[in-house]
């Protein structure tokens, strides 16, 4: 664990330069050995595991370690997790691969380099013991921190460590079958958590450097826009004030204390330039999309089997409907911010970021340094949700800001929560239109959607489209499991001026909610029941047909409930895993709905720590339901309107209904956690709510359909 | 000079009396356990203890504080030792990203002191604060834990 | 389509020298929407040629690849005083072109 | 406990130095998709092999958008009427066109080094390849990272 104490040596490089290339670690590191980049071992029996990703509360700062330690066949209680460095990372050339925590793929993108780390420096220890004891490796096994050998010796990690280092590593390793797992697969305790609820977690917020000073940010309120003047004489002779720094399209006041910034700010003012896009609007942006779902230009095709029009035209019955989503932002807890420091040519930053190695880059790019010179101080995150991973405009600004003050003046950049609210990436908006033909017995033989929304892609990454689909705009249509014979899916790219971004869930956060509540409308004109009818369309062995069965099992779907109590059903895939959900809830008169149980399922494939997993779906359940009631940004005159939890509502502990966990891992593939529980669960949620009312849900948030949770 | 005590330790510091009790603790006496969140005392991220009851105190004068005894996420431990209301944070695996958990910890100790056997509904009343990661599930949980080891050991 | 040209300030005959030269051009990828949500289209420089006293010293072939406003740096012989002349062409056939003189002591 | 006391203690003197290890064969795959740079190359050269060495490219390891990522590439070779390098290619394999440039030289270039910024449509390696007044082909390749596209380069 990267303690509190740790973190502190590691600033305290900022005195004496940056002491680069060096392990920062605890006493005893003097003696430790490197026997992997993700393997050191000191000769007190401690194992250190080196921890490359971002943690954010997803857990996997545990769960990559436990599969590091199964292989290592280490003492869980000696280990300790500690994050990987960025600046040793640039200069031994990407020794721990990709950083990034995003798209729910810490665990199935790493989970072999790390078990291969694991079991690496598990040979390199036997094969030490057995050099010391003139012994075959053969001949020695190695358990819990120990390696025996014939005739029962036994020699402890720590003892072996340095031999170990000098032995050649093997080309090969095998690794475990997962039903042999003593410490993957267990719901082991989160080393991240005893930090945390003793307040001495570290935060990039909680950055402290000697002569820090910070700074309050103002961005232009409309996105796109400029700074048109600065009055600064409206703040002259403020306590505390050290500098006001105008950016092209920000203001920031540098202040002895960040109050003090914060209030000089708001006294400060300013005149922006929004442009043109001064005259955006809700309103005008569901036009602009409503016009993709229309348009004959500018679409491109996605998915196409078989005659979609044929299939339509001899349907025996057509169905048709159109779903809207809209912006939402991430809303972390912590906000967004950056302390920098920029010393002798040399940078320093302390950010929660989800991807250390992109705001490496930022810094270097920014401060025009070579990326051998840049340190980026690893945190713990007060929430991610995909707000700081492919968006590094808090460390473009800290450094930015930085750049602007005395060579070795360290800067804290913070930003209010409103502007956290307002200076977003946010959830795509989405206009979906869906078209579905059923046959004389109600099954579909045809199935037509359009998406008419932004792309993430193209706008924020910048990348090129491959035949112009943004995958995550179609996502869940695209690769839907039903059986149906003519399919078209067709994205109309329409990019308003709002910023998006990756927002948990992404395409899945929005296109299952259309998809599933769409499926049981087909079910409905098809007078069928929504579980029977998805059935009717699963091939028998999909893993989407076992996580349906394996939910509605526990949920005891079709068994009597009480009166007014109605159920909703949903499935999808989505980050290599699958996920089913069943809500039951009763809807009164006044349109308070009371969701009386919320029955999650997902399938992995492996999992690696089942403790974790249910907190997961715990908590996707929460970010879902929040987003579902509530949760939109709405602009008026090209600026977003809300601003704090005032006015864009998160759900409270009283709100939070009670949520079962089915986790099904069937093997033989390795799923997302982070993200995929969130996506059923609108859907079930809404199909429950047409059960209990007749009235279809075709747009969120529910509150603007009349609904409340109670 | 505004004079008060936090986690038992007698601090003073020359603010002005409006800054809120947050940022007098973050930035000027380095307590960095207690976190800023809204600004607009919506989340609880920066709840602290004065004189035993909770305050939000981003939007609590630091004047207001003078004389009296502040506790902050790192003061409940008594002689290293976790509060009991943190080992049972612990023992439930409670926190996700755990920005929000000491305001969390701070929130129910205060609602324990009140009722030592709350009920479901008192958590309900008493626990506002936001937890963005969904763990209100695992506090309820924790708080009942704490409520019976606290009993067990009285 | 304006350039910039950069030579070394003292060059001797015989001199291996390095040419920079900075073109205005935006190397349009052609996956870019403007602010009306159309595509812009595809306009790259596609070739580009540096002739020393009209004789062709250095051409390069480009695409997208190459980020808006090409910089080349490339080397040359530096034989005897006169004119280094740039000449370019995009997609959309445009030409542009650009002249320096070259001064080369003895 | 002060931060900043503890900050200013614990000073310069914690160097515990650890010599970096080279790289194991169990590191984490720089680009699932550089499998085969050969499937390009022959691309270009229409079947023929190029052999590795000679050609020096240098890209950043990281850059933080692709837009406008540094590039310097030199080879090898004296440069003379009878031994040159006729011309220097460079291949992506992300980029829409796979061909990103290439640069004609001669005797009278003096030596072959071109330097210019390349965009980069996501992390991938690169490869330059140098064809020879002897009609022989010479490769080098550098891996860059696009931190930014980082969220779409592993899996959807």
């Amino acid at each position: 664990m990267t303690t509190r104490r740790e973190f502190l040596k590691i600033s305290a490089a900022v005195g004496g330069g940056l002491a680069v290339g060096f392990e920062f670690s605890e006493a005893g590191a003097a003696q430790a050995a490197e026997l992997t980049p993700w393997v050191v071992v000191r000769p007190d029996d401690t194992v250190i595991i080196r921890y490359a990703r971002a943690e954010m509360g997803q857990g996997s700062m545990t769960s990559t370690a436990q599969l590091v330690a199964e292989e290592l066949e280490c003492d869980w209680s000696r280990v300790k997790v500690e994050y990987a460095d960025t600046n040793d990372q640039v200069r031994r050339k990407r020794p721990w691969g990709d950083m990034a925590a995003v798209g729910s793929r810490t665990i199935r993108n790493s989970q072999e380099y790390l078990r291969q780390a694991g079991a690496t420096a598990r040979e390199m220890l036997v094969a030490a013991a057995a050099q010391q004891w003139k012994a075959s490796p053969g001949d020695c096994r190695a358990e819990r921190g120990v390696v025996h050998g014939p005739g029962g010796k036994k020699l402890s990690y720590g003892k072996l460590a340095d031999a170990a280092a000098k032995m050649q590593a093997p080309k090969d390793v095998k690794l475990k079958d997962a039903k042999d797992w003593k410490i993957a697969g267990k719901p082991i305790k989160r080393v991240d958590i005893p930090a945390t609820v003793m307040g001495r977690q570290f935060y990039g917020i909680d950055a402290q450097l000697p002569g820090m000073v910070y700074a309050a940010i103002a961005q232009c309120p409309v996105f796109g826009g400029k700074v048109k003047s600065v009055d600064e004489s409206k703040i002259k002779g403020r306590r505390g004030i050290i500098k006001v720094v105008q950016m092209d399209d920000y203001v920031a006041v540098v202040a002895d204390n960040w109050w003090r910034a914060k209030e000089a700010l708001k006294a400060l003012p300013i005149e922006w330039d929004g442009g043109k896009n001064g005259e955006v609007s809700s309103e005008s942006i569901r036009q602009f999309l409503k016009a993709g779902l229309d348009a004959q230009q500018d679409v491109v095709t996605a998915r196409s089997d078989g005659n979609v029009e044929q299939g339509l035209s001899g349907a025996a019955k057509v169905v048709e409907a159109e779903y809207f989503t809209p912006y939402l932002a991430h809303s972390t807890l912590e906000p967004m911010g950056c302390t920098a420091l920029i010393k002798d040519g040399k940078v320093e930053i302390w950010t929660s970021t989800q991807n250390a190695e992109a705001s490496h880059a930022t810094a270097a790019a920014v401060a025009g340094v070579p990326l051998e010179n840049v340190r980026t101080h690893r945190t713990q995150l007060g929430g991610g949700f995909g707000r700081r991973g492919g968006s590094q405009d808090f460390v473009r600004q800290g450094v930015a800001i930085a750049k602007q003050l005395p060579d070795g003046t360290p800067v804290k950049l913070l930003w209010t929560r409103e502007e956290d609210t307002q200076h977003d990436f946010y959830r795509p908006v989405s206009l979906i239109r869906m078209k579905a033909g059923l046959d004389a017995s109600g099954m579909p033989v045809a199935w037509y959607s359009r998406v008419s929304a932004p792309s993430i892609i193209a706008t924020l990454l910048k990348l090129p489209l491959k035949e112009g689909v943004d995958p995550q705009a179609v996502a869940a249509y695209a690769d839907q499991p039903y059986e149906i014979p003519n399919v078209r899916i067709e994205y109309a790219q329409r990019n308003p001026h709002v910023p998006v971004g990756f927002w948990r869930t992404v395409g899945h956060s929005q296109n299952p909610f259309m998809r599933e509540s769409f499926v049981d409308e087909l079910a409905h004109a098809a007078g069928k029941d929504p579980l029977e009818y998805r059935r009717a369309m699963l091939k028998e062995a999909s893993k989407e047909r076992a996580i349906l069965e394996a939910t509605v099992k526990a949920a005891g779907w079709g068994t009597a409930l009480p009166a007014g109590v109605h159920r909703g059903v949903a499935v999808t895939e989505g980050y290599g895993s699958y996920t089913a959900a069943v809500a039951e809830l009763s809807v009164n008169d006044k349109n308070v709905v009371t969701i009386h149980r919320l029955v999650l399922g997902i399938d992995p494939g492996y999992a690696v720590n089942p403790d974790n997993i249910e907190a997961q779906m715990q908590g996707s359940a929460v970010f879902m339901l929040t987003a579902m009631f509530w949760g939109e940004i709405t602009l008026k005159d090209g600026r977003v309107q809300q601003s704090n939890f005032n006015d864009y509502r998160m759900m409270r502990l009283r709100e939070m209904p009670k949520v079962e966990v089915v986790l099904a891992p069937t093997g033989g593939f390795w799923g997302g956690i982070g993200e995929p529980g969130q996506a059923s669960i609108a859907p079930s949620i809404c199909n429950a709510i047409f059960a209990a009312t007749g009235k279809r849900v075709r747009s969120l948030p529910l509150k603007n359909e009349g609904f409340e949770l109670a | 000079m505004i004079k008060l005590t936090v986690n038992g330790k007698p601090r003073q510091l020359d603010v002005e009396p409006e800054m809120p009790l947050l940022w007098a603790l973050r930035d000027v006496l380095d307590v960095k356990g207690v976190k800023f969140g809204c600004g607009i005392a919506q989340c609880g991220a920066c709840t602290v203890h004065v004189d035993g009851e909770p305050v939000r105190s981003c939007s609590f004068p630091v004047s207001a504080a003078a004389g009296k005894k502040i506790v902050t996420i790192e003061g409940l431990a008594r002689n290293g030792k976790p509060h009991p209301v943190q080992q049972a944070w612990i023992d439930n695996q409670v926190p996700q990203c755990g920005y929000c958990q000491g305001g969390q910890i701070l929130a129910a100790v205060a609602l324990l002191r009140k009722k030592p056997n709350p009920t479901d509904q008192d958590i309900d009343e008493a626990m506002t604060n936001i937890c963005r990661c969904g763990t209100y599930a695992r506090i309820r949980k924790a708080i009942h834990a704490a409520a019976k080891s606290s009993k067990a050991k009285a | 389509m304006a350039a910039r040209v950069q030579l070394p300030k003292d060059i001797r005959r015989g001199q291996v020298i390095s040419v920079q030269i900075l073109v205005q051009h935006p190397m349009e990828s052609g996956y870019r929407l403007d602010a009306d949500n159309r595509k812009v289209p595809k306009n790259a420089i596609r070739s580009f040629t540096c002739r020393y006293n009209g004789e062709e010293i250095f051409r390069a072939e480009m695409s997208p690849g190459i980020a808006a406003n090409p910089f080349l740096q490339f080397p040359t012989l530096a034989r005897e005083s006169g004119e280094l002349e740039f000449s370019w062409v995009d997609d959309a056939g445009e030409r542009g072109s650009h002249t320096a003189p070259i001064h080369v002591a003895a | 406990m002060e931060r900043r006391r503890f900050l200013e203690a614990a000073g310069g003197a914690l160097a515990a130095s650890l010599a970096p290890r080279p790289l194991l064969a169990q590191a984490p795959p720089a680009f699932a998709q550089s499998a085969d740079s050969q499937a390009l190359v022959k691309r270009a050269t229409r079947g023929k092999e190029a052999r590795v060495g000679k050609v020096k490219l240098d890209l950043p390891l990281l850059a933080d958008n692709g837009n406008s990522v540094p590039m310097k590439v030199a080879v090898e070779s004296p440069m003379t009427a009878a031994d040159h390098v006729k011309t220097i290619r460079l291949l992506s394999e992300r980029n829409p066109e796979w061909e990103m440039a290439a640069f004609h030289l001669g005797p009278y270039s003096g030596r072959a080094e071109i330097t210019s910024r390349v965009r980069l449509a996501g992390s991938q390696r690169v490869v330059a390849l140098a064809e020879m007044s002897d009609g022989s082909y010479w490769m080098g390749t550098a891996d860059v990272t696009v931190t930014l596209s980082a969220c779409v380069d592993g899996t959807g």
